[in-house]
């Protein structure tokens, strides 16, 4: 085990990667020369020079949609959005240009493609910078969608996308980028997509979230601990596909879920796992499944503000004593 | 020049004149009349078809412009790569694929290059170079120009030919694809197939400058206007194009001066042009009927071999359409395939 | 009562409000000369002239934007789509620009804009040109989202959208377009966003569904009334802000539920709608709800293929008699 | 002109050379003397509140380009709108708002223009005609584009003056934005604040041809490029530009040559860059010292004058702080109010 942050680590599975497979390269803006707009790509110019490590304009229509070209092509590209709130822009080649083609092709033309960059809220940047994009490419057949929380689930998964044949959204948190794990050795620590994993295991209540929100998770779990209220947390990592199995699992155990998401409530993650363990495990729930969200508001900038607006370790914990007194 | 109220463009920087008149060989001549008169039948027997129901939802139809993709498909070597929109029969039938797979892919049948899952608007031929079949306007131009990024990233010296339409040439990520290509030096030739209208609208109704070849002077791409009806002038100016891509100096612009005798696609009336307007276009103007001209003229053929080669094509896309309508619907099961790959 | 088409009512719609309103205009690709591209705005060119009905050239983006813009002036555009594909490209005016800028200024610069047009599949137009997006609009607070059924819903809930100071998302279905409706006679026929209405009314199982699925529920509401089940088909007509009590009275009476969409499953409306119910509802649910939705893949060329992907009334009613057996 | 190394640019169809020489009252001098100084002090007092914790999130200054926005909003008149990209501090005051709203806002507090909802990126005053203040690169030209339709929908003499940056120029809808302001002859003014660098990203690593203000020739728009660190010449090219516009003959398209002294935001340590760059400009070229030197030439003004000027300036800024620190942060309610608008 080493210790590393979850910037270092998703480096690192890009650099791995570009050592082990030319056909890797790293494309969007600010991610050369100025090492990344959050220092991911640190260093990375410098051992694969410019052929594969390039800087774009600030066009993202225009790089997003260049990079599926070489994919179709058959070169693996990675394409940073500085954020994904700017991968609106590019939204139609993401989901018409890559998601699509192997389908429409009938399997001629498959698109080897990750997106990543940051996803949610940072901090104070208010609404046009803080959207959680989880739900939307969750909703589409022809993608991926992973959003790990630990480092090394953010290095394995990385590496396991850029390795995937099929267009992967890989969705960081910028918050996380500075945050340090313990983290398996050995250059080829993979973790599969599709595979939620069990982040504290417990009896009572389940929690299931991704990204960020494990800390918070984690952090409430600690909470409920004290008040004798055993909860387990699982950490999906891919949001699609989505591990149902694992979530169904521990509910057959404790019988009462929450999910607990940053982004907003109406049609996103948690509608989906609440909607799909009522189909696959309705007679196992003690009470309905709760939903944590963030508020279903436009992100505010002011501090107070901002803060309530996103689910808090206390909100967590306070469904969980709602869902266990309900018995 | 198809367009004859189109002002001269500003002196483009390649500084060829295009329209100037070219010779041929013989059997290139045959070989271009041959071709674009498959494509012409080709394209009037799927709208028999569609007329008959046979192929549902949009197909748009190339009939006019078969000088273009023609003209340009003989500037190219094996390895390079073509991509365009939603009007892409014509493409595909360039790039080498049997017009069995491509009708029965307009079918929606098992038999189709796309497993009939795609249709008229998406098919695809890496094997022939040929990446699709887009069915938003404009996407292709950043594709292609993603194309051209994987030859120059292999540092192999194909090129990349982007085709897209008048009205494409608007989108905001042409611009951003044109700015990338030169910024990059990236070997993309960008087609422009000016066919005058986008829908039922006139270029001078979507644009205050109309020289579309101009609109990659900002960021330093010259631009060429040629005469998209005479194939030979295309043939000439995508030589060069393909020239100045393949030695490092690309990109280049093209704007194709075309026509398209029908409708947008099979759905439009196009009551915002005259008949007069159209049948003046096909009788003066049409790109088939113009190298009949010049092989009958040299006396490379006389009508008895021409009919024999209208009989040959006939004959090849009634086989296409037999078998197109031969072939199956897809299995159901095909449904849940090839969404993703499993590596 | 009148007999109309759909798309006359929308057209009706339009050139009603435009009348009381020189504020109101339209604006999108071959809206004006071509009478749009599906006909929908027939005879608004000719009777409003061309600073009021005004084509484009194809740059959504530009043009949407160009929209929001003039709605910040406190002009009233109607932004038509060709269909809602092709607003990807524009959807970060639509999110960010429209939906965030009351919020973002504390209230002082509000967006009365209509982006309307055809959403979900038209007959065999293939992946790139049939997907439904409720479901990402649903997500985004700062929206209004209808998609209305009947010709009279079309109406009144065009003018309501016009007339609304928010921005509203009216998503239309070209096979409905041609459709005839009796519709109540009256210049000033308005239909409120946010509430849904009862298509049928029934009192074994509730089918929530929008848009031409309604059409397909009242079909299976008819084979399932010959098999003696008596189903309730709740057109919801907007889908954010979402009707809910509606629908909760419904299940409080029937104690079953199905959700029909057109689009696909993963955190669609019928999720949102399911996990909705099961927070609010819980105890009065019989059975889990049952969500029919198209199938999660790119929607296929071939007829029959694409027939499959959809859902049909037949496909309704053998899951209304799945839950009536299950109990 | 700032940048030193930018060649010429193609001969602008406007044809003025907005670079000449201009000269000015006193009363103008002396005014923008103090505005320009006012935003100097005001982004400088933001920088240290930064510092402090007391502005979170981004924060772009807008030091070093004072003389733009002062410039330009002189050649403005009530009912002309502005809007521009998230550097939009300067923009805010010169549209008059109180510079105590503004750092309130800054500082996400109740007594912000936008109630602590907008912060430092989101900032409106449709009474002064500013229509923010957005976050996405680009996205503000078509939005500028909208607000110049409703003045021409309006049938009034108003102008939309619409900026942004040299890294914005690049995006696919400033291109579509011209297309249609061209096409349809809206009064937008569309000015690109060109100073040097996008983030991290010259204009050279940016793009293969530097002279933005060519970047509408395409569509029939003229360029002009001024001296943005001269108030004097912004002011004319603007006076030029709007007098087009009000007359029906926009749009029109202004470079202004100019450059930021900070970072991107306060978050950037601006290593692309040298110091020497940096300083050589502050010290040659700085808007607000050009300024000084005009008014104690022509004595207008000497030493003391100008030190009262700062001291006013500077006490303003002070209590614009004070203001903002003394302001509650906004009522937990308020998170769940203006989502929507209830008519
Ligand atoms: C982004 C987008 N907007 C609108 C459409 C609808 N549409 C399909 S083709 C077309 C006209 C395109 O004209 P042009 O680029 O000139 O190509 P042509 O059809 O003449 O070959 C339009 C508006 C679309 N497919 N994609
Ligand atoms: C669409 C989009 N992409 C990326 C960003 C991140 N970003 C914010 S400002 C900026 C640089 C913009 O440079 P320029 O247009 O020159 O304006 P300046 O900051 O110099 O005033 C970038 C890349 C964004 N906000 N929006
Ligand atoms: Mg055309
Ligand atoms: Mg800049």
């Amino acid at each position: 085990m080493v210790e590393l942050t979850v910037r270092e680590a998703l480096r690192d599975a890009m650099a791995e990667e570009m050592r082990a497979d030319d056909d890797v390269f790293l494309i969007g803006e600010e991610v050369a020369e100025y090492q990344g707009a959050y220092k991911v790509s640190q260093g990375l110019l410098e051992e694969f020079g410019a052929r594969r490590v390039i800087d774009t304009p600030i066009t993202e229509a225009g790089f997003a949609g260049i990079g599926v070209g070489a994919a179709m092509a058959g070169l693996k590209p990675i394409v940073e959005f500085m954020t994904f709130n700017f991968a609106m822009q590019a939204i139609d080649h993401i989901i018409n240009s890559a998601a699509k083609t192997n389908y429409m092709s009938g399997g001629l033309i498959n698109v080897p493609i990750v997106f990543r960059g940051p996803n949610g809220a940072a901090s104070r940047v208010a609404a046009q910078h803080s959207q959680c994009y989880a739900a939307w490419y969750a909703h589409v057949p022809g993608l991926k969608v992973v959003a790990p929380f630990s480092a090394g689930d953010a290095k394995g998964l990385l590496k396991s996308a850029i390795r995937d044949p099929n267009p992967v959204i890989f969705l960081e948190n910028e918050l996380l980028y500075g945050q340090s794990f313990e983290i398996p050795e050995g250059a080829d620590h993979t973790v599969p997509i599709g595979s939620a994993s069990v982040a504290r295991s417990g009896g009572d209540v389940t929690i299931v979230t991704f990204s960020i929100m494990v800390g918070k998770a984690l952090a409430a779990a600690e909470t409920l601990a004290g008040e004798g209220i055993d909860a387990e947390v699982i950490d999906l990592r891919s949001i699609r596909p989505l591990d149902q199995d694992s979530i169904i699992a521990s509910v057959e155990k404790t019988n009462r879920l929450i999910t607990v998401e940053e982004g907003w409530p109406t049609a996103g993650v948690g509608a989906e796992i609440s909607a799909m363990i009522m189909q696959r495990a309705f007679d196992h729930l003690d009470a309905p499944v709760l939903r944590v969200s963030g508020a279903d508001v436009p992100m505010p900038y002011a501090a107070n503000l901002e803060s309530q607006a996103l689910p808090q370790a206390d909100e967590i914990a306070e469904a969980a004593r709602t869902l266990c007194r309900s018995d | 020049m198809a367009g004859a109220k189109k002002k001269k463009p500003k002196s483009a920087k390649s500084g060829k004149q295009s329209g100037a008149k070219q010779s041929a060989s013989r059997a290139s001549l045959e070989t271009y009349y041959r071709e674009m008169l498959t494509i012409r039948r080709f394209e009037e027997k799927a709208g028999q078809m569609y007329g008959m129901g046979l192929i549902g939802g949009f197909c748009h139809l190339y009939i006019g412009q078969e000088a273009v993709v023609t003209g340009i498909q003989h500037a190219l070597e094996p390895g390079d790569t073509v991509i365009t929109s939603y009007r892409c029969h014509a493409h595909m039938l360039a790039a080498g694929v049997d017009a069995k797979a491509v009708m029965a892919e307009l079918s929606g049948r098992a038999g189709g290059v796309s497993k009939g899952k795609g249709g008229s608007m998406h098919m695809f031929t890496p094997e022939g170079g040929f990446y699709g079949g887009h069915g938003i306007v404009g996407a292709q131009a950043p594709l292609g120009a993603g194309l051209g990024f994987a030859h120059k990233y292999r540092g192999n010296d194909r090129v990349s030919v982007t085709y897209f339409g008048d009205g494409a040439a608007n989108q905001g990520q042409v611009f951003e694809a044109f700015n990338m290509a030169a910024l990059w030096k990236l070997p993309v030739i960008f087609v422009i197939e000016n066919n005058q209208y986008a829908m039922g609208t006139s270029v001078a109704r979507s644009t205050a400058v109309q020289e579309l070849c101009q609109r990659g002077e900002a960021f330093g791409i010259p631009g060429n206007q040629a005469d998209g009806m005479d194939v030979l002038a295309v043939h000439a100016a995508a030589k060069d194009a393909v020239a100045m891509c393949r030695t490092g100096d690309g990109p280049a612009l093209l704007e194709m001066m075309t026509y398209r005798y029908r409708g947008h696609s099979m759905s439009d009336p196009a009551k915002y042009r005259s008949r007069e307007e159209v049948s003046k276009m096909r009788q003066e103007r049409d790109p088939i009927e113009n190298v009949r001209r010049m092989l009958v003229a040299a006396g490379h053929a006389d009508d008895d071999a021409l009919k024999d080669v209208d009989r040959e094509v006939k004959a090849e896309i009634n086989d296409a359409a037999e078998y197109a309508q031969n072939s199956l619907e897809p299995d159901s099961a095909e449904m849940h395939t090839d969404i993703l790959v499993t590596a």
